[in-house]
């Protein structure tokens, strides 16, 4: 599976006088650094590595052998949406004309950069049911505090600056609150019922003049669509609160159904999750965000706007929140989104929701033998599995058959999230597998829970088949060590 | 596979959305289009630009067009590392995870910080959440910030810091620099941060000492904005005092790319790697005692302490902080000094070779590698003379600071070639002229 | 180490209706084929495999990581030089003006390509010392049969059709002897000293009226110099033959030493060896051609031309022995050992010869006490060491030393080539080695050793870390199986 | 290092080469250059060359311009294949091994040949190796190929045996075929090899059977050079009685690059297996029974057999076999068909339309992709015309064949749209109707 030979660290290949990179001789008369900085501003020592070109080649490129992508194998990581990202996409990004590209250029020299924004701006509005839209986040979390921001500007502009209190439900992405308290705003927990979705009573309950907004997840995050989001966008506007959707399970409804037909007043999309951009490990990614007319005048600045024939940055939005990137985003990012969106078209868009459910209810059926699945009785895009029945009966928890599945050549599911289910597996099959891989999938994992009733130690002690063994993330924490120190 | 879901067909599985909030048509969007397509599209799209490939660009204010080597360009290609997400897997992860911990070290050799996190968004975003940090650290709620602090970086933290009751003030500018005098003047025990950026938006170094002295005398903490590429040529933030060291790491490694995507970088003191934004990754071992890498203090974070995390950020830049990785070890301790001390020479050479064509730097601090100078006309009127002659030259400022009319911020990295630059100068010194002359009639 | 999951084949994952890419429909007026082909010769199956792109890309990648490249590790596979490839040649290589580009273009719409071309033939021409220089040969031996033709084509104007005879020593690669089989000749073998390099007195005894040419690699194959080159030239040309020079071995020389200046006539170089362009897991390679002017004539055409202002295909050459190739040889191949050649230039080119022979002559010395290196006090850039102290002592043949060394992260040397040499084990550690690597192969080499004495049943049954354990090739030649059939 | 050598300095090492032919001076070459400059220096040379991506390309004639889909550029890149060697040690090896291995399967496939080598340098060597191993076969000297085979293969081939004292006879050219009458003249008892293409160089499908059926008649061996993308359409040539198919792969997901690096490929039956030439990869198990793969039958080789080789072919062209099998895998059943079929349609759309703008073809054959056109007036002046409108036009033929004078031998792949190819037929119509009326005057 992987690349099981112990890489050292880029500065214990260090040696003296080596570089791997030549740059030309100054061809300009020099000016010394002594004359015009002052002695105490320069530095003396500059401890990094010495390494030639080869050395660091195969330094890293032994390091992506020791890691697991999406173009490794089935990576079913719930709420992440780890699809295929096609690679045509990676090769219009590095066109020279859309990479080599300064924010700053005048804009009658980046035409084409302005237009590619405002096509996928019009394009995601459309999708969401918004009337317009910004780039400018670069990732889920900036949207969602745009997103707050606006509506605590629409408040303020409203006279409203009291409303101080956003309700979000407990099986909420982690993001929501934090985002909440960012904005200055309280988070306040509405409990899921029974069925998993939000209790629609309790929420009522909560609803009132100090409340700013709701954020809901739909479908949430346990794969469920919130079947009364009618009714809930329609009691918080009588109460003159907004509502605000988090878009990362875009995928499962992708021209179904959109956010602004239900009532949502502002939402983000993650490009990265639901157009399919590589998640490069961690990012960069891409919240872009849409609202409602009402909340227009709000965006961040600048915004991208079209005349007869050319495109500008308006800078020009006195009610704007302001800026909350340098630029306009992560650019890049977002002609991946553009070309994937191109690439499906009205119908491939459609195609992918009704495959992403498909799949994910057909490896849900298929382990329903062997794990609860403690909501609903079919889910859109993804399910929350739980491994409670192994953890009781076994000892073996969630952690453990994460770890286990990876022997079989898969990334884990994502575990412990949504914080509603005990011991939860949250598996995100994607559309972009096929019926072979999920199958195999399944056959793992009701192999693991095999195990787990009849030889419990072998999942316990997973990964049996990785790089490394389970690593001590307690002694992580306690001896903190998270720079390379010589001889340390 | 409906059979075994017990579903008639795929609508069944949409049952649940409620009739009223389903889609009826198709949507409204272009497609579907086969690669052929999509890329003559995207080709289009890219002709209608102007690239920094064909046009020498002395632009900066906040991305730089520094040379990448090819080897560095090379890895974030490879695709176990760009199609993976967020390490949570420590087992399956161990490439990036080990790429960020070498990243870390790096910030922190460079910077002289303790402690580096993963990365931030973006160098305005990362210099907002240190404000945010600071104040909470030191419980205080005011904000200094240097007017020489690049402009966007501003707006951002405004934005940013607008809902958590947090007041920004700015301090001004004395011949490029920001006022010591009037800083002293403004900080104050309600004072939780002072912002710097260094060298400053004007390209000017600053006298950070001092500033940082005055701040934490007042109990403020002291943050710097730094230009990596800078710090291979002038000492370590942390020298000076600094408690938290942001900037924008996109010098390291990576494309301009219109602006995105960026790579924030944000270090601290041990004392204060509890209040860190973003992710941590820290070294352990596995049960065989072999060293391997994990997330740490993930307790910190949103996805645990959900309201009460140190910051709302989850997916953040890690790719580019694997590109900046690369670059610095491609670069190594000869290299990174050689890219640092040729964008000095260049960018000094420019602004001589200007003031001998009679364009005049507008302030006499010593500067790295931007400088602004003062033109006789409107600076968009010459860049479109530039364009002529395939530059882009340098950054109006007025749209930033009204009182700098006819003033442009000029950038000049290592990429430029004496050429480049002589190019440069005579046409400017011919646009001079001209004005000169017309001023003259 | 390596990836070892179990790689199915691309035709075991098949499966109907799939398929990787999509094509545009037809947006021309439809013609029926049957109306237009005889039906006979329509195609009714096509029995290709039906994969999605994602496991199109996920089954590649997977091969690659079973795969040891110059970028995984040290590569000492003598005879090869497998130096590092610097990445900035692939990105030249792969500029849309260079690569899009049609062979048959009008001359004036491909001037870049054309100067390219003649511009390196210059270079190399200088770095061989000799007078002009075709690029055809799409590889070595190639390259050997367009030397040897042009050495058939002097003689036959020369009314001297009647030598027949290739003098060639033991040491020779086999495409020398194969080569000259190729153009007519007979081969014929001239034993090496016990110094390791050409036996004068015999190969004087061989010379003869009969004799068309002399085909040496100089250095040889054991790694060491002709130090008799002179004598041996002069011999040849006094007896009318002409010498032909297997540049194979050029990185030993660069800038020390030309062919040209040595007295060889004709030779070719190892683009793909001296000049680093990559190897490709077996090619492509280029071969190009170094001629001096009495072989001129003779050159395959079309040969390019400079004049006043531009740059041409000259095909009118009469006395040509015709082409080699389709087009012009390996052009994308050509692109990246001229940019080697610019990076380096004349001090880079020598100091690689100084550093490969330096790296070769401490790796060698470091291996003296443990192994045996039967010809020569010091080499070049190579040498060969013999296993046969391990084979007579402990039955460890240099086959299970080469696969031992696998389990050390490390590709092996060349083994039983040259033939001279019992049970050899051919390295050559390049220049672009670090000490530290060197270090470490040498290490690896004496622990091996050490093994053969005193646990030889660990070498010989290595390896013990790939991705598969030793091989039956025997098998393989028996119950010949090359290709998949659906079952078998 | 020198220390363990025991030399004094590095020149020591050097001493054995006689003082005579020692290099006294610095070798005249350019540079050094760093990456910078490497860069701009091969981006100029790029710029002087018009390039495929910015003009719609209506050239063939044995490189073809087909749309590579970007899965497939991106294998080859991987640089655990590009830099490895000829897979001699299996067990570092199985990537490429296993690669080579399906695209034999692939090549047998589409062929319907019983094996295939790993690769030949492209189509013309391969044809001349196929001549070769044929008479070697056979035991006969005499080859008979077709005047309707790529001139250049011929030129090749004319090359590859003029050592070998083979003769080559060259079959007469009958509406744009292959002379079937002619061909039975000339075949007898001392023809080794009839060679064919298909479909042949001006695009036209042969009468391969009825040659085919001929030639064996008299003991020859039938050796047909196809090119792949039509075998999407056109059946396979065991079909018809090859006995060794060889062509041209670089259709297979290879760029154009100037003619090279290329792809011969090389299959025949399997009871001529131990007289194939070049590297032949084969399945076996390791020492624990599970399946891997190796370079089989070495001893026909160069590296063992020396002079008595099938071939003296080493270094091949395998990293463009993985391409191909990349290539195959990616467009898989359906794709294939469909790449051959849009072939076939672009070209005869475009043929027809020529007409209808006055242009003739030269023949009425069947052909697949390509056709050649009389026109009146000198091809290449057309083509200079052509280039002002963003099109590189067919190829002359006057230069291959003297008595096709004003012909134009075109290529439609499915690359080119009906907007290219109406834009080439309208620059045409406005062409000739010029040269009408001129001639009128
Ligand atoms: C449901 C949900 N909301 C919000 C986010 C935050 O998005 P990002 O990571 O791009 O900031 C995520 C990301 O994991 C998510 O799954
Ligand atoms: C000494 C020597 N001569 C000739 C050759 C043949 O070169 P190629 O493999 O490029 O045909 C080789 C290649 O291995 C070689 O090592």
């Amino acid at each position: 599976m992987f690349n099981s030979k112990y890489e050292p660290l880029i500065f214990e290949l260090s040696a003296e006088g080596r570089s791997g990179v030549a740059l030309p001789p100054s061809d300009v008369p020099e000016t010394k650094a002594e004359a015009s900085i002052p002695r105490e501003m320069l530095r003396q020592d500059l401890p990094l590595p010495e390494v030639g070109e080869v050395d660091v080649i195969r330094h890293f490129i032994s390091l992506s052998q020791r890691n697991f992508g999406v173009d490794t194998g089935f990576y079913p990581l719930g709420s992440c949406t780890m699809k295929y990202n096609p690679k045509i996409n990676e090769r219009v990004a590095g066109l020279a004309g859309l990479r080599e590209l300064h924010p700053l250029q005048p804009a009658d020299t980046c035409q084409g950069a302005l237009r590619l924004m405002y096509e996928l701006s019009e394009a995601l509005a459309e999708i969401g049911g918004m009337d317009a839209v910004t780039l400018q986040p670069a990732a889920g979390a900036l949207g969602e505090l745009t997103g707050m921001l606006m509506v605590r500007a629409y408040h303020e502009r409203a006279g409203e600056g009291s409303r101080r209190v956003v309700i979000i439900p407990d099986s909420a992405h982690g993001t929501n609150p934090a985002t909440a308290v960012r904005c200055g705003f309280e988070a306040l927990n509405v409990p899921s019922n029974e069925r998993g979705t939000v209790d629609i009573k309790k929420f009522k309950e909560l609803l009132g003049p100090h409340v700013a907004g709701v954020m809901l997840t739909n479908p949430n995050t346990l794969g469920l669509f919130e079947t009364e989001i009618l009714e809930i966008c329609d009691m918080a506007h009588r109460r003159g609160a907004l509502m605000y959707c988090d878009g990362a399970n875009m995928n499962a409804i992708l021209g179904q159904s959109r956010p602004g037909d239900m009532g949502f007043d502002v939402m983000h999309f993650n490009l990265h999750k639901t157009f399919s951009t590589p998640h490069g490990g961690g990012g960069p990614g891409a919240g872009a965000v849409g609202v409602k007319k009402t909340l227009q005048p709000f965006l961040p600045s600048p915004t991208i706007e079209k005349s007869d024939k050319e495109y500008r940055l308006n800078f020009n939005m006195p009610e704007s929140i302001g800026r909350v990137h340098s630029f306009y985003g992560n650019f890049s990012v977002l002609v991946r989104a553009l070309a994937y969106i191109r690439a499906n078209g009205p119908a491939g868009l459609r195609a992918i929701s009704e495959t992403a459910v498909l799949n994910a209810n057909y490896v849900r059926s298929r382990l329903l033998d062997d794990y609860d699945v403690p909501y609903g009785d079919r889910c859109m895009h993804e399910f929350v599995a739980s491994a409670k029945r192994q953890k009781d009966e076994n000892s073996v928890r969630a952690l453990d058959i994460a770890k286990r599945i990876i022997d079989f050549g898969f990334h884990p599911p994502t575990i412990y999230f949504p914080l509603v289910v005990e011991e939860a597996l949250m598996i995100e099959p994607v559309e972009t597998e096929s019926l072979q891989t999920l199958d195999a999938f399944v056959d793992a994992m009701r192999q693991i829970a095999q195990e787990a009733r009849e030889d419990p130690e072998i999942v316990k002690t997973a990964p049996h088949n990785a790089p490394v063994t389970r690593l001590d993330e307690a002694l992580a924490a306690r001896r903190l060590d998270v720079k390379w120190t010589p001889g340390g | 596979m409906l059979r075994k879901i017990g579903a008639g067909d795929v609508s069944e599985l949409f049952a649940v959305i409620p009739e009223k909030s389903r889609l009826g048509t198709d949507l409204f969007v272009p497609g579907p289009e086969t690669e052929l397509e999509i890329l003559a599209y995207f080709r289009n799209l890219a002709r209608e630009n102007l690239n920094l490939e064909d046009y020498a660009c002395f632009l900066g204010g906040g991305v730089y067009d520094h040379f990448i080597p090819e080897a560095v360009s090379t890895i974030p290609q490879r695709s176990e590392f760009y199609t993976s997400y967020t390490p949570y897997q420590a087992e399956v992860s161990q490439g990036m995870l080990q790429a960020i911990y070498e990243y870390q070290t790096f910030v922190c050799r460079l910077t002289g910080m303790d402690v580096s996190n993963a990365s931030m968004y973006d160098g305005a975003t990362a210099l907002a959440e240190a404000a945010i940090m600071a104040c909470d650290t030191v419980d205080r709620d005011e904000i200094l910030v240097s007017r020489a602090v690049n402009p966007s970086y501003r707006a951002t933290l405004a934005t940013y810091v607008s809902g958590m009751g947090l007041r920004v003030r700015e301090i001004p500018i004395r011949d490029g620099v920001t006022d010591v005098a009037a800083m002293a003047a403004m900080v104050s025990e309600s004072t939780g941060a002072v912002l710097l950026q260094q060298p400053n938006f004007f390209g000017c170094i600053e006298a950070a000492k001092q500033i940082g002295e005055t701040a934490k005398a007042k109990g403020a903490m002291f943050v710097v904005s730094a230009d990596p590429i800078s710090l291979g040529m002038l000492v370590p933030p942390a020298e000076y005092g600094a408690d938290i060291v942001t900037g924008e790491g996109q010098s390291l490694g990576i494309p301009p790319a219109f602006g995105g995507p960026l790579l924030g970088i944000f270090a601290t003191k041990m004392k204060h790697v509890w209040r860190l934004p973003g992710r941590l990754v820290g070294a352990t071992v596995d049960t065989e005692g072999r060293r391997g890498f994990v997330l740490t203090l993930q307790t910190r974070e949103q996805h645990i302490r959900r309201e009460r995390a140190t910051s709302n950020i989850c997916t953040n830049q890690t790719l580019m902080a694997l590109a900046a990785a690369v670059y610095v070890s491609a670069l190594g301790r000869n290299g990174f000094r050689q890219v640092s001390n040729l964008c000095f020479q260049k960018a000094h050479y420019a602004r001589e070779q200007l003031r001998i064509a009679g364009v005049e730097p507008l302030w006499n601090a010593p500067f790295f590698q931007e400088f602004a100078v003062r033109l006789p006309a409107p600076a968009e009127e010459l860049n479109v003379e530039l364009l002529r002659h395939n530059v882009l030259g340098g950054l109006p400022l007025e749209a930033y600071y009204p009182e700098l009319k006819d003033c442009m911020l000029l950038c000049v990295t290592e990429k430029r070639t004496k050429q480049d630059i002589d190019r440069l100068v005579s046409v400017v010194k011919e646009y001079v002229q001209q004005q000169v002359r017309a001023a003259h009639i």
